[in-house]
């Protein structure tokens, strides 16, 4: 049984290693000349205005996580859509058709929720 | 014919409902305690009917399972809800319902005023109602559960005064003892379960399917592990080495509970679970021998501890101990009947000492508090001379210690001669018998003495109350004297069904009706005694004679030396000293012989005595319970900083966990 | 093929795990544990190439609307943790500890 | 084109799953449609769609194997899993019951909680019916994300958040240990269905000495493990538990776990019997270890929602006793168990509700000091609860564990019984502290009640009977938990 592993485990090792290695060998012999220019933030080589750490509206991460939940649901319409066809041709079409509604009305609701709630409100 | 039987335990089961769920509404303490003692009155009145109904039927047929409803049942594993009526039980139905009733109606008069009456009253029909499951239970799950609630009872009600901090830590430290004997008797369950289906198919805990294949144990390695880990649990209910120092502590409860837990009934569970599991206990040889020295040793020593007590409620607490071990001995030597005797009498008697001794606490108490004086209600230094202000005390209560004494004729006697003949003359100790019976005998002798010191200090020679008190000093309510008078009365004549044979010939062949009842349930051990022990037991009827009255003589001297201790030196001055002066001096003196006695035995012994308690049993037992709580407790919390708080620690547990898991299988 | 596929898929859940393990931001580890999660899709995707067998490949439909179902809900209760302690680095998440 | 056949589906055998999705999806519209600060009415109409897919799981049992299984195999509603959706409702709606008071007091009373609490009981459902590893993650996950949400309601308390949080960046951890056990599982065997893993297996001795298989399970055990808390993946319980808000500490030590359970069961019992060697070692270790972890640490905790946090760690220890065994009693033993834990838990946690107040909350065991002067009957019932939580006769938690041990000494694993029996006595120390606090001590101040809604005392009236009718007649239970078991 140990036999099978032993390739995996070596080459964990040897992953772990070189990672390890590369970063403690560049902080060791890497030259550390720190200067102003050196250490501010990158920003497509313009003057860089203002702390990049400042705060964004929570209004930001709201959108952005509705528009990632609802993005990522379309990915089901790919797989429905290319049985689709098979199912027309089986007779089944208002069946294949309803099925997908079913979802699109479960995605409305929770829409729905969502705008009532005012999550879409910007301001 | 027994259909009925399930109703004793549940009338005490509806006055525990009916108290505990209205007891506070219902205020009146004579409903409440009305209510208690009916619910007991009516189990007893059945419990008197099942007795009958068991004589009335031939020898053999008086092994009943009576049962009420399936409990729980998963294929080869069943256990009812069912009621074993067989004399052992009924016995101890008569005990517990018999003693208990009268303990109730001491108790409506004893707790009077007392605060929470209604809730004492509940949790003492709980304790009925859980005894009364224990003793008639067909099965050892059954027996679990009322082995557990006699606990949970005894643990509430040596609580029960939770202002005073020792009576929590009294009960506590009970409940911890306790705990390490269930798990003993509940992983005896277990074993004895499993091997018993592992080994020949039967899954069986119940105690008539047991008995009928006792054989088959024999030659089982495993029994001797099997009993004493029962006998584990019953060390730690019945209060014997080195699970006993709870029971000392216990007497911090209400005095009724005293009597009723922890002396008449529920202490004498661990005797009465080894009596039901004889068949067991009598083919593992070793398991007997650790039995019968563990009851031994414990007879004498908590005895030599009780001589060294100033505490009224001490020194019976330590009787207490003491004389289950005897009965422990008994159990050790294969006497069985004999033990489930003595446990009998004890209950007579010993109750009738605690309600005793209730009665003179309460009057002490109430002249105590009259003067606002905070002397000790408990302690015997400050009692004396109590004879001629409660006189239906003190005869009750010389009558129950002439009993425990031994002295013939009272009930104590017939008991405890039974079990120290057995102990010598038993067949299954060999030469182990002389020590048995010495532990016994010495146990004996201090038995007497103690008790009767106890006699002598409390109500003999001046009154040493402060004198604003002593004019309060009253006897009882009528409630409280009729149990009294009643136990004495057993005390005295609960001997009789129980005569010792030769004794039985000598006065016209009457025979032992104790025993002859009880012998269906001891009849495998009877028979696997008679065909395995090593040597016949052949002793000369003159030998017996010959120990009896050593042990009579033994009582006598017990009493003897604690007349002149403790009741002389203040009677024959005065009549000599005018007519002898001359001689006065010495009389004075005490003939020396006070001084003598000092240095030759008392001083010795208080010494031990003190020794055992200060150092043994305070220190080194109650150090090892302590030790061992401390110890769990200081790794519980050294594992309580491994829960940081950090997230990406208890990641890293759970990723250790997988590797390693995941490393285990791979590398094994 | 498939051994590399699934190597390299292992050693991304490896450093999946080790950034949970050692990153401080709550944040960059859900990141963490979604770069696991990626690697398991991979593993799946690999497997059911290997095997011919689509199932390996909707379990990874499933795997990724969960996850974000989970982004969602894990922001928010950042965004309400960081409203209460104006942080999200998880060594001041220890309100409650031992 | 090759010919389309038709995939069975059969809705009724995921019918209790949708009535609570609908339900909870009418709900939550409602809930932002209807105006008002009033959300008693949520709680009621969760509990009528609780109650009707009650009704629909009771007419579910002993249903031909036909309108059993649904979705081409992916579910199947024996009634193994018709147990424990029974089991998962009845916390859900004792959680509901307890739930409208206490939101109020905290003032976080959005009506979201019952939507979510619906949506986790149709994940957990799913849970125990998959017989898919895609079906049973995704209603495991259903739940999760329902109880990340729910752990961290109390959206304004910083512990409230902190649970939340906690349990989710673990929560998603684990997610990850399992779903990679799944991804191995599907390929050493190359399917993701549980009965035909099984078959797979069968056929395939060397499958059994495959290491993909072998590590697939023992990463699905880890990812299980968490959900049912057993040590060493437990750590997250204590937290979550101690700051989630009550009523959902009391749901969340019932049912997921009990999903948990079901889960876990169904993937090693019937889909890797060949690996039963391996995984009953697995299970020993982490019985031992999750009881005994439990109760230590129990012993020196002080808030008593902590000490039931690790109370509910030891109780999901000796639920593995059970599981260790590997036979029909040991499954039926857990069965009865979780049943019964729900009832004595969540009763308990009622009454912690009670006694709690805002702000600050009574979650002492001193502040319980008197209780059973102040309030005898709610004490008794504490008392009640208390000792089914200890495994005191005659309650079900005594004939619970007394079936889970008397199981696994069927299967001879004497030892772990004796360890268990050991626990189980170290363990009343703490539950009976709590009594001694209740009926041995003072009260050191006047209680600050909350007022005692029909609903709470509904909730408490149940779990009483719930804990004391099994435990004195388990055989109404015990044979319905036995025609639920798998094999």
């Amino acid at each position: 049984m140990l036999g099978a592993y032993l390739p995996i485990i070596v080459l964990v090792t040897i992953a772990i290693l070189f990672g390890l290695g590369s970063l403690i060998f560049s902080s060791l012999i890497g030259p550390k000349k720190p200067s102003e220019v050196k250490l501010a933030p990158y920003e497509c080589g313009c003057e860089p205005v203002g702390s990049a750490r400042e705060r964004f509206s929570i209004k930001f991460y709201i959108i952005a996580m509705l528009f990632i939940l609802f993005d990522i649901e379309a990915v089901f319409l790919y797989p429905w859509a290319v049985v689709f066809k098979k199912f027309i041709a089986a007779g089944l079409g208002p069946f294949i058709l309803a099925e997908m509604g079913v979802f699109i009305v479960i995605l409305f609701v929770g829409y729905i929720y969502v705008w009532k709630k005012g999550a879409l409100e910007w301001e | 014919m027994f259909d009925n039987v399930w109703l004793i335990p549940l009338f005490p089961l509806i006055g525990f409902l009916i108290n505990g769920l209205f007891g506070k509404a219902i205020k009146e303490e004579k409903v409440i305690g009305g209510i208690g003692a009916l619910a007991v009155l009516c189990s007893f009145a059945v419990a008197c009917m099942t007795l009958f109904n068991i004589i009335s039927l031939p020898v053999h047929e008086r092994v009943h399972n009576v049962p009420v409803f399936t409990w729980i049942k998963s294929g080869t594993f069943q256990a009812d809800v069912a009621f074993l009526i067989d004399p052992l039980s009924c016995v101890m139905l008569m005990v517990v319902t018999g003693v208990g009733f009268l303990i109730h109606v001491y108790s409506i008069g004893y707790m009077h005023g007392e605060e929470g009456f209604y809730r004492f009253f509940a949790y003492l029909n709980l304790f009925t109602f859980s005894m009364l499951l224990l003793v008639m239970g067909n099965n050892l799950l059954l027996m679990f559960v009322g082995w557990e609630g006699v606990g949970l009872c005894s643990y509430l009600l040596i609580g029960y005064y939770f202002h005073k901090k020792s009576a929590g830590d009294a009960g506590k430290k009970a409940f911890v003892m306790n705990r390490v004997g269930d798990f003993g008797f509940l992983l005896g369950v277990f074993t004895l379960y499993w091997w018993l289906g592992q080994n020949h198919g039967i899954w069986t805990i119940q105690f008539t399917e047991l008995a009928k294949h006792a054989e088959l144990f024999q030659g089982c390695t495993l029994l001797t592990v099997i009993t004493l880990v029962f006998f584990v649990g019953a060390t730690g209910k019945s209060a014997q080495i080195p699970l006993y120092t709870w029971l000392p502590d216990a007497m911090e409860g209400p005095t009724p509970v005293s009597a009723l837990i922890h002396a008449a009934t529920m202490v004498t569970a661990g005797v009465y679970m080894i009596g039901r599991m004889n068949f067991l206990y009598i083919q593992a040889p070793t398991t007997m021998m650790v039995v019968a020295l563990i009851g031994g040793a414990t007879a004498l020593f908590a005895a030599t501890i009780g001589t060294a007590q100033n505490d009224i409620k001490r020194v019976l607490a330590y009787s207490t101990v003491s004389q289950l071990g005897y009965m422990f001995l008994a159990m050790g030597v294969g006497a069985f009947a004999a033990g489930i005797f003595h446990l009998m009498t004890h209950a007579f008697f010993k109750a009738c000492l605690f309600l005793g001794s209730g009665a003179v606490i309460h009057s002490m108490h109430h002249a105590l508090h009259h003067c606002h004086s905070h002397d000790d209600a408990q302690d015997m230094r400050n009692m004396g001379g109590l004879k001629s202000k409660m006189p239906l005390t003190y005869g009750t209560f010389l009558i129950a210690t002439i009993a425990i004494a031994g002295i013939p004729g009272f009930a104590g006697f017939f008991s405890k001669d039974e079990i120290l003949w057995q102990a010598f003359a038993n067949p299954h100790h060999g030469s182990l018998n002389i020590l048995l019976w010495a532990f016994g005998a010495c146990a004996a002798l201090l038995t007497a003495f103690y008790m009767f010191r106890l006699v002598f200090m409390t109500f003999h020679g001046e009154c040493r109350i402060t004198p604003k008190a002593k004019d309060h000093l009253h006897e009882s309510p009528m409630v409280i004297v009729f149990p009294l008078i009643v136990l004495a009365f057993l005390s005295v004549v609960g001997g009789y069904i129980g005569m010792p044979k030769i004794l039985g010939e000598l006065l016209g062949g009457i025979p032992n009706y104790f025993e002859h009842f009880l012998a269906p349930v001891f009849e495998f051990s009877e028979e696997f005694t008679k065909a395995h022990a090593h040597v016949a037991g052949h002793h000369s009827v003159a030998l017996e004679w010959g120990l009896m009255g050593l042990s009579v003589l033994i009582a006598f001297v017990g009493i003897g030396i604690a007349f002149v201790l403790y009741v002389k030196d203040t009677t024959i001055p005065a009549k000599f000293t005018s007519a002898f002066p001359a001689l006065h001096r010495a009389v004075y003196n005490k003939w020396y012989i006070d001084e003598l006695y000092d240095f030759l035995f008392v001083n010795p012994c208080k010494a031990l005595g003190n020794f055992l308690w200060k150092g043994f049993d305070v220190v080194v037992v109650d150090g090892i319970v302590n030790g061992v709580g401390s110890i769990v407790m200081g790794f519980s919390g050294i594992l309580r900083y491994i829960q940081s708080g950090y997230v990406f620690n208890y990641a890293f547990s759970m990723t250790l966990g997988a590797v390693v898991i995941v490393a285990f299988y791979i590398f094994r | 093929m498939l051994e590399k596929y699934l190597i390299l898929s292992a050693i991304l859940f490896s450093i999946g795990t080790l950034g949970v393990l050692i990153r401080r931001n709550a944040i960059v580890i859900f990141m963490c544990v979604e770069m696991m999660l990626n690697a398991v899709n991979l593993t799946f995707i690999a497997l059911s190439k290997h095997l011919g067998n689509i199932d390996g490949q909707v379990f990874v439909f499933f795997v990724m609307t969960v996850a974000a179902a989970e982004a969602a809900v894990g922001l928010a209760l950042m965004i309400a943790f960081f409203k209460n302690r104006e942080s999200i680095d998880v060594e001041d998440i220890n309100v409650m500890k031992l | 084109m090759e010919t389309l056949v038709m995939p069975a589906i059969n809705f009724a055998a995921i019918m209790p799953e949708t009535i609570l999705s609908i339900v909870a999806m009418v709900l939550l519209l409602l809930n932002v449609f209807v105006p008002g600060e009033q959300k008693a009415y949520l709680a009621y109409l969760s509990l009528i769609g609780i109650v009707v897919a009650f009704f629909s799981v009771v007419s579910g049992w002993n249903a031909p194997l036909p309108m059993q299984e649904g979705f081409n195999g992916s579910v199947l509603q024996d009634n193994f899993s018709l147990f424990f959706k029974a089991i998962f409702l009845i916390s859900a709606g004792l959680a509901v019951l307890i739930s409208d008071h206490y939101m109020v007091k905290e003032e976080c009373n959005y009506g979201e909680l019952y939507p979510l609490i619906l949506f986790a009981t149709a994940g957990m459902m799913l849970m125990a019916s998959g017989t898919d590893l895609m079906t049973i993650f995704l209603g495991l996950e259903v739940l999760s994300v329902s109880l990340y949400v729910l752990a961290g309601y109390n959206r304004s308390n910083i512990k409230s958040n902190e649970a939340g949080l906690k349990y989710f960046l673990l929560g998603a951890f684990s997610t990850g240990f399992l779903l990679y056990g799944m991804a191995l599982t599907y390929g050493a065997t190359g399917t993701t269905k549980i009965a035909k893993i099984a078959s797979a297996a069968a056929l395939d001795a060397t499958l059994s000495s495959n290491p993909m298989f072998v590590v697939g399970m023992l990463l699905m055990a880890v990812g299980f493990s968490f959900k049912i808390a057993a040590a060493p993946f437990h750590m997250w319980t204590p937290d979550v538990y101690e700051g989630a808000p009550t009523p959902m500490t009391a749901f969340m030590s019932a049912g997921p776990k009990a999903a948990g359970f079901a889960a876990f069961i169904r993937v090693l019992m019937v889909a890797m019997p060949t690996l039963k060697a391996d995984w009953s070692d697995l299970l020993w270790i982490l019985a031992v270890l999750t009881m005994t972890v439990g109760n230590i640490i129990a012993l020196s905790q002080n808030n008593i929602k902590r000490m039931l946090a690790y109370s509910s760690i030891a109780h999901a220890g000796y639920a593995l006793v059970g599981f260790t065994a590997g036979n029909g009693e040991g499954t039926a033993g857990i069965l009865f168990y979780m049943l019964s834990y729900a009832f004595m838990n969540i009763g308990a946690f009622a009454i912690i509700i009670l006694v709690g107040k805002k702000g600050e909350p009574n979650n002492n065991v001193e502040d319980y000091a008197g209780f059973g002067v102040k309030h005898p009957v709610l004490a008794m019932i504490m008392a009640l609860f208390l000792f089914s939580l200890a495994g005191m006769p005659p309650t079900a938690g005594f004939v619970g564990k007394f079936y889970l041990f008397s199981a696994a000494l069927k299967s001879g694993y004497v030892w772990l019984v004796v360890i268990g029996v050991l626990n189980s006595a170290a363990s009343c120390y703490y539950y009976l502290r709590v009594m001694v606090y209740m009926y041995m001590k003072d009260p050191v101040e006047e209680f600050d009640w909350m007022k005692l809604s029909p609903a709470i005392w509904a909730s408490i009236a149940i779990s009483a009977v719930g804990v004391i009718v099994p435990g004195i007649v388990p055989s109404i239970i015990l044979q319905l938990a036995q025609k639920a078991i798998l094999l």
